[in-house]
């Protein structure tokens, strides 16, 4: 990479330095490895790894992902190693590469939140995320992320538990996401990334049976993007910590909508499935862009939408 | 070796039976690498909708004039959008995708049913000159425009049909014991509907015979990076059907 | 129409007696008339006519709808003739089609949904249709159909102001749809119907600007239906009431999609712009389905989702 | 008369200008309504990205070939999908949509910029054999193939653009005083930019001459049920650019 170009891309979130703006979206990279004949893993913003858990976790029975228009349903129920394989086995593998490596941590309670933050507090791991759509296994089932005093006490102990950044990833299936954004801001959040995906059903008219093995699943892929624009923009002009904004994203157009909504850096989904070198192409646009302007900084985007 | 994707010429795009078409690509980068049991994953229109990628299986690679092809029977949206391509067209394609079959002792038996054969095909290719023999099923006749295609590749050919218009009538699994008795099999390869393939799975145990199944599963990634086609492994750890797959011995996977 | 075909597609929702169970959503067919060239009026389930309010309304200034991915944003700001017009000119010309006409209404205030389901409380109209997306000023302007109370409280209102049955129609933009319905019945609505639009935004990347003049909108169209058939399912399990589904209905397909969730009776929306025919399109298209699988009646599908 | 839909083929769809096409549609139940001022609105693809229709004003239609044409410049996704059409395929089509042009007076003065200049084609067809004149406008010569579609139409050709590289330098709205003044005409049609049809209508009130203009609106239904075109009349009222225009007199909705 040029100096100019990491001049012009690189960006500090919450003291997390990447050589972009462009993070990929937990879930969808799998722990960054699996995408390298793809995508130069050394160029990119940040690796954000699939949702990890105390414990490991099979996930989902039957089928785990349908097509939707112009989207996406998946019920991946959180299948994953577990953090001590991550930390034993994969982290170190993570460490060829110069990119700050993101654990996005789930939990069924708020101590095993503050567990996973306290085991992730290591060298190599530049941030942890926040997944707070989990159900609160101890309040009933309710997610973490659809109530405001559970997504505090979520990020309250994850703070006292890490000296690292902690961003907080919040779901898009509430009535008033400025309200759970103000409050993880002040339980501590360092960032505030969004969104998750929406809750979706689809049924299989032939079968008359869900498509899905798990009955409901996440939306994401285009068809969210407007959901997810509005969002950030309502978030990013109530918080005073740096937005990350998702859903949709395929292109560096879409990024830089995010971007001018508010966002100060973006995160690349379902579009790694679509297109697998997505994260590299969306941060190559934006530079295009920047350049096109003749703006010497993507941060001069940032909320930049005029009402 | 790295996998890629690549804006792939459309050599042709042919019907070879009810539904069913053969996609020659012009890949050489992947005709160059690719082993029988791997698949491509291919963007079938430039669209939202359909959004993701289609799995398909090599049917054959040729390294020579740089071609791979798959045989896709039009089921839905996205097979109904790649069948209307045609050799003016490219389509975007990754591959070569998974873990291929192990090629493994003298004598194979392949066990196909339905586009499970395409695979196959690519496989019959490779054991060559080894001696194989194929077992294939079908609902009808119609179907078993394979046959004609496995002719010059095997050294034997049983045919089953539902309706006993091609072969004996019935399914694989009710010819298999006898197809087994006739040859004497160091490894078979099985591929088609998942009831079929544990079917020969548990035959297969009863003669002692190893045996290398392909999964199918509904894939997002293609390449290990979402976890939508996972199953479980036999030994606790969890497979996934893209990278640790499609092709796995029996036992890891199977009961 | 033959016998058969009222017979096999024939419902009655909430008391209103319809040859189709499929109706047209509000807003997206004007008062009906419009679209007369188009659909055989007489043939359809209901006509659903756009928002009204007590006092005519001009609406939103500037761009009023944008095109995302399989869905689009519309900011009409219920534009309307108000509910007098209404009453004068248009339900005359409505009385020569035989096909049952709900109203949908929108108030700034309870009393103002009140007066105006008393005004409505004539002959010629079928039901009114309760839009609860609108805000509620004397609440500081959150939007009734967040809150169950003031909705409830606007479900009393109107029904102690009207003989003609009641439908709820609900918002999506809420954490937990299953209750604000719940509160809605429990208030005595007579039927809900959902989804409304979804919020959203675009932003305009080379002018910085956001596309729509009133900066959000709403979303509707097939990137929704995930969500639509998703909340559809929750709210049929949970109410005796009857359910009328939308959100993204194009095909017949999709419609049988919506019943087998719960839907008593669907809505076209959106699709009414793509294709004008759509209302009738979809109610022939479910009628082969019925025939195809040997079923007598179209409300054998109802619910039948298997988990 | 009904409005209606069809599937339309495409006789055909060629480039006539920079970025610009001509798209000729097979649509006879269409082409014997249709009036100038008036518009269809059109499919672009059987798809839900793009979803909505586009309308595109008719610029000339044929009753006896039984076709309709626009003339359309490829600004976006739904025009470009439009234009990578064929004479293969067919179009989803409605149509005629909208109130077209009042026939008035005698002695006709055109103004037109941009696209706006594809519906007045149609007018001037249909004015024929009263005398017009048209006044039109461009950036540069190059966007100025309209004068010789408009050649046989008109009396006169006055050209502006903004380069001077054909016609006099500056905007229509430069000429207008003169054009006016040198001809006794009894009424405007204007289309083009906003502004130039308000200067338009600003210097016709000087003159005291009627004018109609034909506006342009983001529309959905394009039949007046969803109210994404509307606009202030003024008289208090709100109008539908769509069915109550996009043809109004000026008075009606400009001051
Ligand atoms: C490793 C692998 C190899 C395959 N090889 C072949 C082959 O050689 N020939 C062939 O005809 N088919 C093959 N299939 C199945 C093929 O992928 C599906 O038939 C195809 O994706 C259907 O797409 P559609 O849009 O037409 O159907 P739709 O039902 O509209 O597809 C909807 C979604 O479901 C997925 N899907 C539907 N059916 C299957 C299926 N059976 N397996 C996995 N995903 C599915 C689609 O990819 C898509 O995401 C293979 C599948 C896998 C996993
Ligand atoms: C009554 C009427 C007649 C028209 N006649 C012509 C014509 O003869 N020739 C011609 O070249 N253009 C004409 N236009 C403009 C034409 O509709 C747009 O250029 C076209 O819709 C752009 O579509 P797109 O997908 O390429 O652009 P995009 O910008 O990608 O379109 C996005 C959305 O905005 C809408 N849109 C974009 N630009 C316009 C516009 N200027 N007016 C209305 N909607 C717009 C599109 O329909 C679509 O819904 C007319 C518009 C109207 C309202
Ligand atoms: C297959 C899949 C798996 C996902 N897994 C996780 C996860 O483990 N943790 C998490 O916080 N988000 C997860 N997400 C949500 C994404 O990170 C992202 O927020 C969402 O998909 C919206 O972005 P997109 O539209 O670009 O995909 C997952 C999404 C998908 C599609
Ligand atoms: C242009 C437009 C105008 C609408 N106006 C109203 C309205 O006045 N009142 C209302 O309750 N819903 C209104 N809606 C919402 C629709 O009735 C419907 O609930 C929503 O669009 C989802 O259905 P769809 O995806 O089929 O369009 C409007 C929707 C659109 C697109
Ligand atoms: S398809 Fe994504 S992990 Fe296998
Ligand atoms: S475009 Fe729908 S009312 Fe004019």
């Amino acid at each position: 990479m040029s100096i100019g170009d990491s001049d012009m891309l690189g960006v500090t979130i919450a003291g997390i330095k990447m050589k972009t703006p462009v993070m990929t979206a937990s879930g969808t990279f799998g722990f960054g490895l699996e995408y390298k004949d793809f995508v130069n893993l050394n160029k990119i913003g940040a690796v954000v790894v699939k949702g990890t858990t105390l414990l490991p976790r099979s996930g989902n029975q039957g089928r785990r992902i349908a097509e939707t228009p112009a989207g996406m349903l998946n019920s991946i129920g959180l299948e994953n190693p577990g953090v001590d394989e991550f930390l034993s086995t994969i982290l170190p593998r993570l460490k060829d590469y110069d990119v700050p490596v993101i654990v996005n941590i789930s939990g069924n309670t708020v101590e095993e939140y503050g567990e996973l933050a306290a085991r992730l507090n290591v060298a190599d791991v530049a941030g942890v995320e926040l997944n707070i759509s989990c159900p609160n296994v101890k309040e009933g089932g309710i997610a973490f992320g659809t109530n405001c005093d559970s997504a505090s006490a979520v990020v309250k102990q994850v703070k006292s538990n890490t000296d690292l950044p902690v961003i907080v990833k919040l779901s898009p299936n509430v009535t008033d996401i400025v309200a759970m954004a103000q409050s993880v801001e002040d339980a501590g959040a360092d960032a505030i990334s969004l969104i998750n995906t929406l809750l979706g059903m689809s049924i299989d008219i032939h079968k008359w049976r869900p498509v899905l093995g798990n009955v409901v699943g996440g939306l994401s892929g285009p068809a969210v993007k407007p959901i997810a624009v509005r969002m950030v923009w309502q978030v990013a002009r109530a918080v005073k910590v740096p937005v990350i904004g998702m859903g949709g994203i395929v292109t560096a157009e879409d990024a830089i909508e995010f971007m001018l909504a508010g966002a100060s850096a973006v995160a690349v989904g379902t579009a790694n499935f679509i297109n697998p070198c997505a994260v590299q192409s969306v941060a190559d646009g934006m530079k295009d862009y920047i350049k096109q302007r003749s703006l010497s900084h993507v941060n001069e985007l940032v909320g930049k939408v005029n009402l | 070796m790295p996998k890629m994707v690549v804006e792939a010429r459309i050599v042709r795009n042919t019907e070879i039976g009810v539904n069913v078409k053969e996609l020659v690509l012009y890949a050489p980068e992947i005709a160059a690498q690719a082993v029988p049991g791997q698949f491509l994953h291919v963007r079938v229109a430039d669209s939202y909708y359909p959004l993701l990628r289609r799995p398909l299986s090599i049917s054959s690679a040729d390294r020579i004039t740089g071609t791979v092809s798959t045989i896709y029977r039009v089921v839905g949206q996205g097979t109904a959008c790649l069948a209307a391509l045609s050799s003016k067209d490219s389509v975007d394609c990754m591959g070569p995708l998974g873990n291929g079959f192990v090629i493994h002792g003298q004598r194979s038996l392949l066990v196909g049913g339905g586009m499970g054969l395409a695979p196959l095909m690519f496989l019959a290719g490779a054991l060559c000159p080894r001696p194989i023999e194929i077992l294939m099923g079908g609902r009808t006749k119609e179907e078993m425009f394979w046959a004609d295609m496995f002719h010059n590749k095997c050294d034997a050919i049983h045919i089953t049909t539902d309706d006993g218009t091609l072969g004996s009538c019935g399914v694989t699994l009710d010819l298999l014991p006898e197809v087994l008795k006739s040859g004497a099999f160091d490894v078979i390869y099985t591929c088609g509907p998942r009831t079929m393939m544990e079917g020969v799975v548990k035959v297969a145990k009863t003669y002692n015979i190893p045996c290398q199944v392909s999964l199918e599963e509904y894939m997002a990634c293609g390449i290990g990076g979402c976890l939508s086609c996972t199953c479980a492994g036999k030994d606790g750890s969890r497979k996934k059907v893209c990278t640790d797959g499609p092709v796995f011995w029996a036992q890891e996977v199977m009961s």
